[in-house]
């Protein structure tokens, strides 16, 4: 039994731990492509926290939209935004060059 | 202390943390991240303190609570997103400009 | 008949029917105006249901899906969201016919839908009987409304829709984690539960505080206001309209739901602050709209201005400055909603909305510039205008509690007010010729508009009617402090 | 039960004679011209048809009054028919109808017409209201509805200097209005009511803290005094003449000055109550306060070239006679106040009338240009003269009535002070009046006037020359026939009487 409470201790100290590294990361990271693929790993370990409080179903729920949904979001947003800037740093250079 | 409480403090770090992500960073979408992490900060705090005695069987209403604010999260992140691009579109930045002087 | 319109839940069809009025102008974008007036009209006419319902048969509850407190959702209706629903049903119906007008149909296709998405959120928000509801119904509120900001599409509309956007998800955050935390303490989000069980603890005030804190942000109380002119001034008019009219009036509604009701009595130093930032709100607002040289963001700091009278009330606390404070919110609802509405007819008519070059525009509208000084009156609280008796209130108490100096703040915010608004007038009476091929209004845009000024002015000579109607149901039922 | 509901409605009818033609005339095309002059002289004549009928209910002692609950509490819109009510309702629709007469000659053929006589009509419906307001919120409402349909009056033209004056108008009215705003819900909060009474709700109070009702007492005065243009709230008056002439003689005889005077009246006689209010040392100051602006305002009328603007002076002075006659407290002295409301109102807008004359058909607005002009002009300077004779008080004219009365006042209370005011004053006013009736009718006339308009044989419009005739018999009328039965005179010394009575 101690051994049992010892170990959730210590699981539960390492999950809540990783959550915060994760989210830290996730928002200082410079590059923003690895900040959203550390976020999705961050919705992914907010998912087995649910797991641990008991409430399977927001961990079904969190796992699918939390960080699968909300990922491939922000992926996609983040490929346009490129896209959209390379467009505009073109259009600039174009500017430029006509100049 | 107990293990549940534990989580609760994480939820108030994410909080912590996801504000002074969204007060510190320009870029949109690193604030679009922070809201998330805050509501997600939010989501902790409601179940784990939510089933206030521990070891009974877990309280079906913060469970619904948090599903909904899921999907509620999401459908704002999926607008703000859409808003960004939009933003971007018309400025040329994923910045919001400095407030002028009021 | 009668038993049928008796037993009908009408507090439900309220929700239900912009709802599927919704759904309807997303599925036939080509019918989406007829089908939008026609939901408007059908919500008019429910609220009417529900407005006899609770006069008859005193507040109501209504269960929805069955399950009954704690799962399900509850709707309750008493006289403080029976008026607020009837004043949004006014207003609505106002910004509808004016909409019909005002969108080109690229544009009108998106807006129907989103409108009545948020009509129905509104509603929903005012029905809302558990705290958690309200946070639900606050964000698809806030969401449908900064789509709607968007909808203009210029850099200034977007770069504004995107911070209202942040500044409302960060609100409503704020004040879910309150909501959390009352559901720790008491087990339950029921407001007539909390109410009952309310006792204080540290939790407890930590909530209070981040729930008023969230909800101050939302209503833009000076200094969280930062956000509001950009997004009011930028969006397109029905949407300024409705935005300083109903969407700010919401979160002030649960604030004050809260207030009355759950959070816990001997709040008085917390009282006296929104007070005094309520008073800076209404100078600081007063005097950035007098410095304005644009005419929408001149109206959009003055509804600064006017949700900082609204503050006045806590410091005050009796039940007749709360009354007086509602009574100025639901003024201001139809004044502000026809000043954004005359402001939108110059626009169109005169293609800008300059201050300095509108003595070539305005005298060209009277009935619109008749709209907007009707609608001044009763923002500067002139008698026989709506303002007025709210204003009269707010005075009344602060003599009875020996408070003058918020009466002070209530005067200087008048004779600010009077200024700007003067300052629009007057160029009604000059002698400048039109210089410029100028558009035409339709006459309903211009007649929307001046119906609503009228409204707000008379409602001035039928205040005991609505303040009647405040106590029925919990928050004034309980003995008049006065 | 049926008498009752007639007599609660005559007070609504007369408000609606102005008001709903006043509202329809707002959307009649501008071309309208028979429409729109139909509804004005229709409304006016109605209106006076009316206030006969209020006139012999009231002596014949019935009671008229409509209520309209405001707020819950007992906040009521009173309406209410007294003797002092009556006079000044009398006073308004009188001059109404002249000055109707007159306005559609003055403005015939200018722009905005139907703005005009809407904003007109919304004035005088204003100015009844007041004189009907049965206590003081009523009388705030139409007093700040006055203010409210005055200011497009004023800037009527649309020129820079009338929208100046517009905007100075506001500033003052707007702040006076405020102020009349806070003293009233203070005396709502202290005194818990605020109708109407010959012995004055204050005068009641026992308990109540007589600090606060001088406080009160200052805030109420402070902003009547601003339309009243009590020294030194009267900034805003001299430039308002740049109104049309219509609206000046509107504004100086009957709306908006005597708004002020006749506000100040019902606070001291019917809200605090003449002895209570002496009692409490407030009428001693308010009595020097009105003869510092008789003296000040006769003093500044000396030096004005600009007709009307010696004649907007003359009228800060003239109107705090009414004051003077109130806070002298004595009821001879405010038999002298009360009737000079209306004589005041007979002679000033008859000056007004024939400086508008002078304008519109020479276009002369100088003294200095007025030479001989008695020669082309005649009946428009007969007019003049004897109103300018009255306001010096010449016997038997108006003028000498008031100043009699207000003398004799003065010298019953044992204020012998304030004859000396009457007298220097009337000096003044044969000052500033005199020159310019001898310029007028014995210098030599130019050989060509500024702008001169011909009008066939005769020396003005009809329209514009009958309306000033009529006021200047009225002047010789209101005081050869003073002891008649239903003078001005007479009616003054009832209401006093209902005030001092033991």
């Amino acid at each position: 039994m101690e051994t049992m409470t010892v170990l959730q201790w210590l699981l539960d100290g390492m999950l809540v731990l990783a959550l915060v590294w994760l989210a830290w990361r996730a928002l200082s990271s410079p590059d923003l492509f690895t900040a959203i693929v550390l976020f999705i790993a961050f919705g992914l370990m907010m998912a087995l926290a649910w797991g641990r409080l008991q409430a399977p179903d927001i961990a079904l729920a969190e796992a699918a939209i939390g960080a699968g949904l909300t990922g491939a979001l922000l992926l996609s947003a983040l490929a346009r935004s490129n896209d959209l800037a390379d467009r505009i740093n073109d259009d600039q250079i174009v500017d430029t060059e006509k100049k | 202390m107990n293990s549940i409480l534990l989580y609760a403090l994480a939820g108030v770090g994410l909080f912590t943390l996801g504000l002074y992500a969204l007060i510190v960073h320009a870029h949109l979408l690193r604030k679009i991240l922070a809201i998330n992490v805050m509501g997600s900060g939010v989501f902790l705090v409601l179940v784990s303190l939510g089933g206030r005695t521990p070891g009974a069987s877990p309280d079906p209403v913060p469970h619904a609570m948090v599903i909904t604010g899921i999907v509620v999260a999401v459908s704002a992140t999926a607008l703000a997103l859409a808003l960004m691009l939009r933003v971007q579109a018309k400025t040329g930045q994923t910045l919001l400009p400095e407030e002028r002087l009021e | 008949m009668e038993v049928a319109v008796e037993n009908m839940p009408w507090g439900v069809m309220v929700i239900l029917l912009p709802l599927a009025g919704a759904l309807v102008c997303f599925l036939w974008p080509r019918r989406s105006v007829p089908l939008g007036l026609l939901g408007a009209l059908g919500v008019v006419a429910c609220v009417t249901g529900l407005c006899w319902q609770v006069v008859e048969q005193g507040a109501q509850r209504y269960t929805v899906g069955g399950w009954g407190a704690p799962l399900g959702i509850d709707l309750y209706a008493d006289g403080l969201s029976l008026l607020m629903l009837m004043m949004t049903a006014v207003v609505g119906l106002g910004i509808s016919i004016y909409s019909s007008g005002y969108f080109e149909h690229k544009t009108a296709v998106v807006f129907w839908p989103l409108w009545l998405f948020l009509w129905t959120a509104l509603n929903a928000l005012l029905l809302s009987a558990d705290i958690f509801n309200l946070y639900v119904t606050l964000e698809l509120l806030g969401l449908s409304a900064v789509a709607l900001v968007a909808l203009a599409g210029g850099a200034d509309a977007l770069t504004a829709a995107m911070r209202y956007l942040l500044v409302g998800l960060l609100g409503s955050l704020c004040y879910l984690l309150g909501v959390a935390l009352l559901y720790h303490s008491f087990g339950s989000v029921d407001i007539a539960i909390l109410a009952e069980r309310m006792e204080l603890s540290p939790a407890v005030w930590a909530a209070v505080g981040l729930m008023s804190a969230g909800l101050l942000l939302k209503t833009a109380l000076f200094p969280l206001h930062f956000w509001l002119p950009p997004a009011h001034a930028s969006a397109p008019v029905p949407v300024s309209a409705l935005l300083s009219a109903l969407v700010v009036m919401a979160s002030f509604y649960i604030l004050l739901r809260l207030w009355l009701e759950v959070f816990p009595p001997g709040a008085a130093a917390a009282g006296q602050l929104l007070g005094l930032l309520g008073a800076t709100a209404v100078l600081w607002g007063g005097i950035q709209a007098l410095r304005q040289t644009r005419l929408k963001l001149l109206i959009a700091y003055s509804t600064v201005a006017q949700m900082g009278y609204l503050f006045l009330a806590f410091p005050l606390g009796t039940s007749f400055a709360w009354k007086g404070a509602l009574y100025l919110l639901l003024s201001h609802a139809m004044a502000k909603a026809a000043m954004f509405m005359a402001a939108g007819n110059i626009l169109r008519f005169g293609g800008h909305d300059r201050i300095a070059d509108l003595d070539r525009v305005a005298q060209r509208l009277p009935l619109t510039l008749a709209a907007f000084s009707l609608a001044g009156i009763s923002i500067m609280g002139l008698p026989p205008s709506g303002g007025f008796i709210g204003k009269w209130m707010l005075l009344d108490a602060a003599f009875y509690r020996g408070q003058w100096w918020w009466a002070l703040i209530l005067i200087m915010g008048g004779l600010l007010t009077a200024a700007y608004v003067f300052k629009v007038v007057g160029y009604a009476f000059t002698q400048a010729e039109v210089t410029h091929e100028a558009s035409r209004v339709p006459a309903g845009m211009e007649w929307t508009a001046l119906v609503l000024a009228l409204a707000a002015v008379l409602l001035g000579l039928f205040a005991p009617w609505p303040l009647a109607l405040l106590d029925i149901g919990f928050p004034f039922s309980g003995g008049c402090a006065e | 039960m049926r008498r009752v509901n007639w007599d609660s409605g005559l007070l609504l009818l007369i408000l609606a004679t102005s008001l709903v033609p006043g509202l329809v005339i707002f959307f009649l095309p501008e071309e309208r011209v028979a429409i729109r002059t139909t509804l004005n002289m229709g409304g006016a004549v109605v209106k006076l048809v009316l206030v006969g009928v209020l006139i012999w209910g009231v002596l014949h002692g019935h009671q008229y009054e409509t209520r309209l609950p405001l707020l819950p509490g007992g906040l009521d819109l009173v309406l209410h028919a007294d003797a002092e009510s009556v006079l000044f309702v009398t006073l308004s629709a009188v001059l109404w109808l002249v000055t109707t007469i007159y306005a559609i000659g003055y403005l015939e053929g200018s722009q905005h017409r139907s703005r005009f006589f809407g904003f007109f009509s919304l004035c005088v419906t204003a100015t009844v209201g007041v004189a009907l307001a049965g206590n003081m919120i009523t009388f705030l409402v139409f007093y700040e509805l006055l203010t409210l349909s005055t200011y497009p009056l004023i800037v009527h033209r649309g020129t820079e200097e009338a929208r100046q004056a517009g905007r100075v108008y506001l500033r003052y009215t707007i702040a006076g209005g405020a102020l009349l705003l806070v003293g009233t819900v203070w005396l709502y909060d202290v005194a818990g009511s605020f109708e109407f009474t010959h012995r004055g709700v204050v005068a009641g109070l026992d308990d109540a803290d007589r600090t606060v009702l001088t406080a009160i007492f200052v805030l109420l005065i402070a902003g009547l005094g601003v339309k009243a243009a009590l020294v030194p709230l009267h900034g805003w008056l001299p430039r308002a003449m740049v109104a049309p002439a219509p609206v000046s003689a509107l504004l100086h005889a009957v709306a908006v000055v005597k708004a002020g005077a006749f506000g100040i009246v019902r606070v001291v006689d019917d809200v605090y109550g003449v002895e209570f209010a002496a009692s409490l040392g407030v009428t001693g100051p308010l009595a020097v306060l009105a003869a510092t602006t008789i003296v000040y305002g006769s003093l500044r009328a000396l030096f004005q070239d600009n007709l009307k603007r010696r004649l907007a002076y003359s009228t800060v002075s003239q109107v705090s006679y009414i004051v003077l006659g109130v806070a002298v407290v004595g009821p001879i002295a405010t038999v002298g106040g009360l009737v000079h409301l209306v004589h005041q109102g007979l002679m000033k807008i008859t000056l007004f009338f024939c400086a508008g004359n002078l304008a519109e058909t020479l276009g002369v607005h100088n003294i200095s240009d007025m030479n001989g002009i008695g020669r082309r002009m005649p009946w428009t300077m007969a007019a003049f003269t004897i109103a300018a004779l009255g306001m010096i008080g010449v016997p038997p004219l108006a003028g000498f009535v008031s100043k009699w009365y207000l003398g004799l006042g003065a010298l019953d209370a044992g204020q012998d002070w304030v004859v000396f005011i009457l007298a220097g004053s009337s000096l003044l006013n044969a000052g500033y009046f005199l020159p310019v009736l001898y310029a007028t009718w014995f210098k030599a006339p130019p050989d060509a006037w500024p702008a001169e308009r011909s009008y066939g044989r005769r020396e003005t419009a009809w329209a514009l020359l009958a309306p000033p005739l009529v006021t200047a018999l009225l002047v010789v009328a209101a005081g050869l026939l003073a002891s008649a039965p239903f003078s001005p005179l007479q009616w003054a010394r009832f209401i006093t009487t209902q005030e001092y009575a033991p």
